[in-house]
């Protein structure tokens, strides 16, 4: 408990050291001080939960003009218009404006005195600092109250990117639905798929698919998901066994569900086995010498990486080669695909995982989605490209309005 | 007769055994562990630039050093700064010391304690620990302004007015350019507030790992240097003769390095070989 | 070293040999220690998740009288059901929701990030210094290897040309990933040749002594 | 009953999520946590599957006189590490436990990850040939990346330029493409498994 008091003691000497210390010097005869800052405004900080306000208020006119000597301007806070008022923090010259925001109600289980109430009003003065730590006289103070807000105005960018996203999916699935017909291009790791069942089949050895050390939540994975319900109803009417160790207890879950799934549709839930999706372990190097270990007992002739890879990667595609098994991978980790590149026969980079379930569906609804994201590809490279052009010619319209900050 | 013979050798070559290559890394790397010995180190401009910057400074010349990484970073950046103090000191150079990473102030403080004994400087003299404080950016725009902003006191509670080294220096323009040594995003605060907003002269210290995504700023002119990981600190410690850890990390990389490099070579004349010798 | 201090040191660098023995072959004692740890990391896994997630998020919350949280807890329980054949459809149901929640919060995360930080950061001025002519450059290449992303075109005439550029661009970046990682993973092996060695001195300098 | 409500599920929790998103309320935030909770439950409770699987497979192995021993072993790092764990003072340092965690767990996983240091040299030796065009790119990159370790003079000098130039331009591009095409396909996927196109993951009867 003590040690807790010193560290809160210690945290507020941070934030109010400087105030103090400045104070001290104050009352030396030095160069002339500054006029103060004006016309205090004291609005809700935009875009939060009701924890903060901006400060705003017109430079001294020392800033930029007339003395041209301050270096700074130092905030105050008080919870009356004539309570006392406190040091919130600094905003360099020619800046009118600070942001004093602090969502944290206790710290250290102390009630953190900086902390501001929602819907509160809360009294601001403002002070220039010259050079030689003069400062000017405090302004007139200016109050306003930090409101919860209801919609963050910065992500209105993304808010239109996915709309526009959303209609180009729906509106391609529906055309698609009405029976247009896209074309797709062939994708050499998708046309290897079947031959890789089939050559396992040949050899009467079983088909490998990792899933890779995500969780069942990340969109790669889910992706793996729905290649290996394609892979296993292919497995199926083949009668080759599918192994999938996993990592990811809700992975097995789901997993189990796709492929007896998968096998049910394929009319064959009679040869299912339950116990080829088996939980390995929950570490990722630990997993990584299980698969190994699978790969080399089992002598599995196909195996299939989907999903999010770690470093385990190239111990996975490495062993595989000694087993002298065919490998096709897919991941949208950018640091491992060198890797699969390198030591797998055939590799999906980045999107092409996502679109592979559609390849393997052959589905018109699943196609259209591809279109979809064609078109939306096709829209970014038009504004990357007039946006670079115009920001060489210092227009910066499309480049603010495609960065968001949040 | 001794073409084939030259021919069988390639196919071997092309046929080998991972094993060998297996071998060949083991024994690479057990070598230098029982017998260590030191292998020259290929320097790179973006470090020179920054063994330069400190070395063409005069006696009484200012920088300042960022110290921003935290233990887990610890063997990768701490040579680069103990490297850069020694060069500094040596050179008796003035160093502005801040942290704006809060696991920075105590390997500051290491390195300070140790260096300033063995050169014998003294804080407050030669050179000014001016300790940690909160918010990057504002920091970082403040002390552009005046360093007394923010650090009205130095590290040990000394005003830094009174400070003799501080006399006549008030802001980051007053020093030749910043070193920034950090495992984390303050290097992006530098280059944003910095050299964005103030364009002093900013070199950067930072991990392999994160070098990648750095190269584009020495491109771009917004950092003039970059020493990145291990490497890069055993390229320092080579540049100025004070060595620690990185020069002795230098023969396992480059031993393995060279063997890969090898065997990349051996497999392609193999390849062209026997791809030679199929097509007759 | 004190005794204990040895026996287990033994103990790591004996297992440390077992999995480097599995570059020469896979072999009993390569069987033996990934077993092992296997066992090993299910059961640490397993006591972690119990004293942490379990106790923070199940037990506490009950004792706490959180009331929101019996919805999640039922839901876990509901994975349960797989044990029986009949009821396991009623895992779909945190299933559902599982996948729902990771999708919905994935998408607006995906578009700022992957979408909008990407185009924003590679929309730089081109002019006809070093930096401006790789930044065109940056910016064609950019293009290229979205083009080579196109799946409803063929990739035939200009577009082959231009797609073809483009692989050629994310093969440089795969070659310079696999190069840049070399030393990284050069570093992790020198670490336990040097544990090894450590070892073997700690086990001299014990028996001398 | 059994496949259509699921399928709602995944719709309604998506469409929320993705609201929660825009609304920066401190109830929204409440909401984010919550959600985040369940995930996190379902996850814990899903362990227990995952545990009695893997216990089930290896106790019926004991049976087995070939795989005994080593399903034997599995079952003992198991048991050890919960009977050595079960108070929550016990996964602090200086208690077996943890003893078992720095001997066993660290090495053998800080070993298998060195094992890299091999598998870079053996797929640099077999993959990078120079068959293709793509290959020889490929291969001519990693080779001046990799070449920057070697000191070599001049040579290196110019090398270290040219390691610089591709880092900070086409391996950049690189990245970026890559990463919007991941973006642009991720988001695709959610969209089709929130409508409910994509339910192959589900499972039905």
């Amino acid at each position: 408990m003590a040690r807790k008091l010193l560290m809160s003691l210690f945290v507020l000497l941070l934030i109010f050291g400087t105030a103090g210390a400045q104070e001290a010097v104050q009352d030396t005869i030095g160069p002339p001080s500054p006029a103060p800052p004006t016309n205090i405004v004291v609005v809700d900080r935009p875009n939060d939960t009701g924890h903060g306000v901006l400060v705003n208020w017109a430079l001294s006119a020392d800033d930029g003009g007339g003395k041209d000597n301050v270096l700074a301007y130092e905030v105050y806070r008080a919870d009356q218009a004539d309570g006392e008022y406190v040091f919130r923090g600094l905003s360099v010259k020619g800046t009118g404006q600070y942001e004093d925001k602090d969502d944290s109600p206790r710290i250290n289980d102390l009630p953190n005195p900086g902390f501001l109430i929602t819907e509160k009003t809360y009294y601001y003065k403002v002070r220039a600092m010259a050079s030689g730590g003069v400062y000017s006289e405090y302004s007139e103070a200016g109050s306003g109250q930090p409101m919860e807000n209801w919609f963050h105005v910065g992500k209105i960018p993304i808010l239109i990117g996915v709309i526009i996203f959303w209609v180009l999916v729906v509106y391609f699935i529906f055309m698609a639905r009405k029976g247009t017909d896209y074309y797709v291009r062939p994708l050499a790791g998708i046309n290897a798929v079947d031959e890789a069942i089939g050559r396992a089949t040949e050899m009467g050895r079983p088909i490998l698919f990792v899933l890779g050390t995500g969780t069942a939540g990340d969109i790669a994975t889910i992706a793996g998901f729905t290649i290996l319900a394609r892979v296993a109803k292919l497995t199926a009417e083949y009668q080759t066994r599918v192994l999938v160790p996993v990592n990811d207890p809700v992975m097995f879950a789901v997993a189990q569900e796709t492929v007896r799934t998968a096998y049910l549709e394929a009319g064959r839930p009679d040869i299912y086995n339950p116990d080829n999706i088996s939980y390995e372990t929950a570490m990722q190097f630990p997993y990584v010498a299980a698969v190994n270990g699978i790969m080399l007992r089992e002598k599995t002739a196909t195996n299939f990486y989907m999903g999010v890879f770690h470093a385990e990667s190239l111990i996975l595609a490495e062993t595989g080669n000694i087993a002298g098994s065919i490998q096709i991978s897919g991941t949208d980790q950018i640091s491992q695909l060198p890797f699969f590149i390198a030591a797998t026969d055939y590799t999906l980079i980045g999107e092409e995982l996502y679109a592979a379930s559609a390849y393997l569906s052959k589905e018109p609804v699943q196609v259209g989605t591809l279109k979809a994201q064609d078109w939306a590809k096709a829209i970014l490279m038009v504004i990357l490209f007039i946006g670079a052009v115009l920001i060489s010619m210092n227009v910066s319209f499309i480049k603010d309005m495609v960065t968001v900050n949040l | 007769m001794i073409k084939e013979n030259a021919v069988d050798f390639w196919d071997k070559v092309m046929n080998l055994d991972r094993r060998w290559v297996y071998l060949s890394i083991a024994i690479v790397v057990i070598i230098p562990t029982v017998i260590p010995f030191q292998v020259p180190v290929a320097t790179t401009p973006e470090v020179k630039k920054v063994f330069n910057f400190i070395n063409r400074m005069e006696a009484g010349d200012y920088f300042y050093l960022g110290i921003d990484y935290d233990p887990s970073a610890l063997a990768e950046l701490d040579p680069m700064a103990y490297a850069i103090l020694n060069h500094a000191f040596s050179k008796d150079l003035k160093v502005v010391v801040g942290c704006l990473s809060q696991f920075g102030v105590a390997m500051a403080e290491t390195r300070l304690a140790e260096l300033s004994e063995k050169y014998d400087k003294k804080s407050g003299i030669d050179y000014c620990f001016l300790g940690y404080r909160p918010y990057p950016a504002i920091v970082i725009l403040t002390m552009g302004v005046d360093f007394r902003v923010t650090f009205p006191l130095d590290y040990y509670g000394v005003p830094l007015d009174s400070l003799p080294v501080m006399q006549g220096i008030k802001n980051l323009m007053n020093v030749k350019g910043v070193v920034d040594i950090t495992a984390g995003n303050v290097a992006d605060f530098w280059i944003t507030y910095g050299n964005g907003r103030f364009g002093f002269p900013v070199a950067l210290g930072v991990t392999g790992v994160m070098s990648a995504d750095y190269y584009q700023y020495l491109q771009s002119g917004q950092i003039f240097g970059l020493i990145s990981g291990i490497k890069g600190a055993a390229e320092y410690e080579e540049l100025s003769g004070f060595e620690t850890t990185g020069l002795a990390s230098i023969p396992y990389q480059t031993l393995t390095h060279a063997i890969i490099l090898i065997f990349i070579v051996m497999s392609n004349i193999g390849y062209f070989v026997t791809r030679g010798r199929k097509k007759r | 070293m004190t005794t204990a201090e040895i026996l287990w040191n033994t103990l790591a660098a004996i297992l440390t040999l077992c999995v480097f023995s599995f570059l020469i072959k896979d072999n009993p004692l390569y069987k033996f220690t990934e077993r092992l740890v296997a066992g090993v990391a299910a059961g640490y896994w397993t006591m972690l998740i119990y004293h942490t997630n379990f106790t923070d998020k199940v037990i506490l919350t009950m004792q706490n009288r959180q009331l929101a949280y019996i919805i999640p807890i039922l839901l876990g329980l509901a994975m349960w059901t797989r044990f029986s054949k009949n009821y396991s459809w009623i895992s779909r149901y945190p299933i559902a929701f599982y996948i729902g929640i990771s999708t919905g919060v994935s998408i607006p995360v995906y578009m700022y990030t992957s979408v909008f930080k990407q185009i924003s950061a590679t929309m730089v001025p081109f002019d006809l210094t070093y930096a401006g002519i790789n930044n065109i450059i940056v910016v064609i290449a950019v293009l290229c290897a979205l083009f080579y992303f196109f799946f409803s075109k063929e990739h035939t005439g200009t577009f082959g040309v231009i797609s073809k550029i483009g692989i050629y661009t994310l093969m440089i970046g795969f070659g310079a990933g696999f190069g840049m990682t070399v030393m990284g993973r050069v570093a992790l092996l020198v670490q336990r040749v040097i544990f090894l060695k450590d070892y073997f001195i700690a086990l001299k300098n014990y028996f001398v002594a | 009953m059994k496949k259509q409500i699921p399928i709602y599920f995944v719709l309604i929790s998506g469409i929320v999520m993705l609201i929660q998103y825009f609304v920066p309320s401190e109830e929204s935030e409440w909401l984010f946590t919550y959600a985040n909770d369940w995930v996190i439950v379902v996850g814990i409770f899903a362990l227990a599957l995952g545990i009695w699987s893997l216990l089930r497979t290896e106790f019926k192995k004991l049976k087995n006189p070939k795989e005994a021993f080593y399903a034997g072993t599995l079952l003992f790092g198991y048991f050890i590490m919960v009977f050595t764990g079960l108070k929550r003072e016990w996964l602090e340092a200086g208690h077996l436990h943890m003893d078992l965690f720095n001997n066993i767990l660290i090495p053998i996983q800080a070993t298998i990850f060195a094992l890299l240091a091999f598998y870079v040299a053996s797929a640099a030796y077999r993959a990078f040939r120079a068959r293709t065009a793509l290959a020889t790119i490929l291969l001519l990159t990693a080779f001046i990346i990799m070449l920057r370790l070697i000191p070599l003079g001049p040579i290196s000098e110019v090398n270290q330029t040219a390691v610089g130039w591709i880092l900070a331009v086409p391996n950049m591009a690189a990245k970026r493409a890559i990463t919007i095409g991941v973006g642009l396909g991720a988001i695709a996927t959610c969209i089709k498994i929130i409508l409910g196109i994509e339910r192959t993951y589900m499972g039905h009867d």
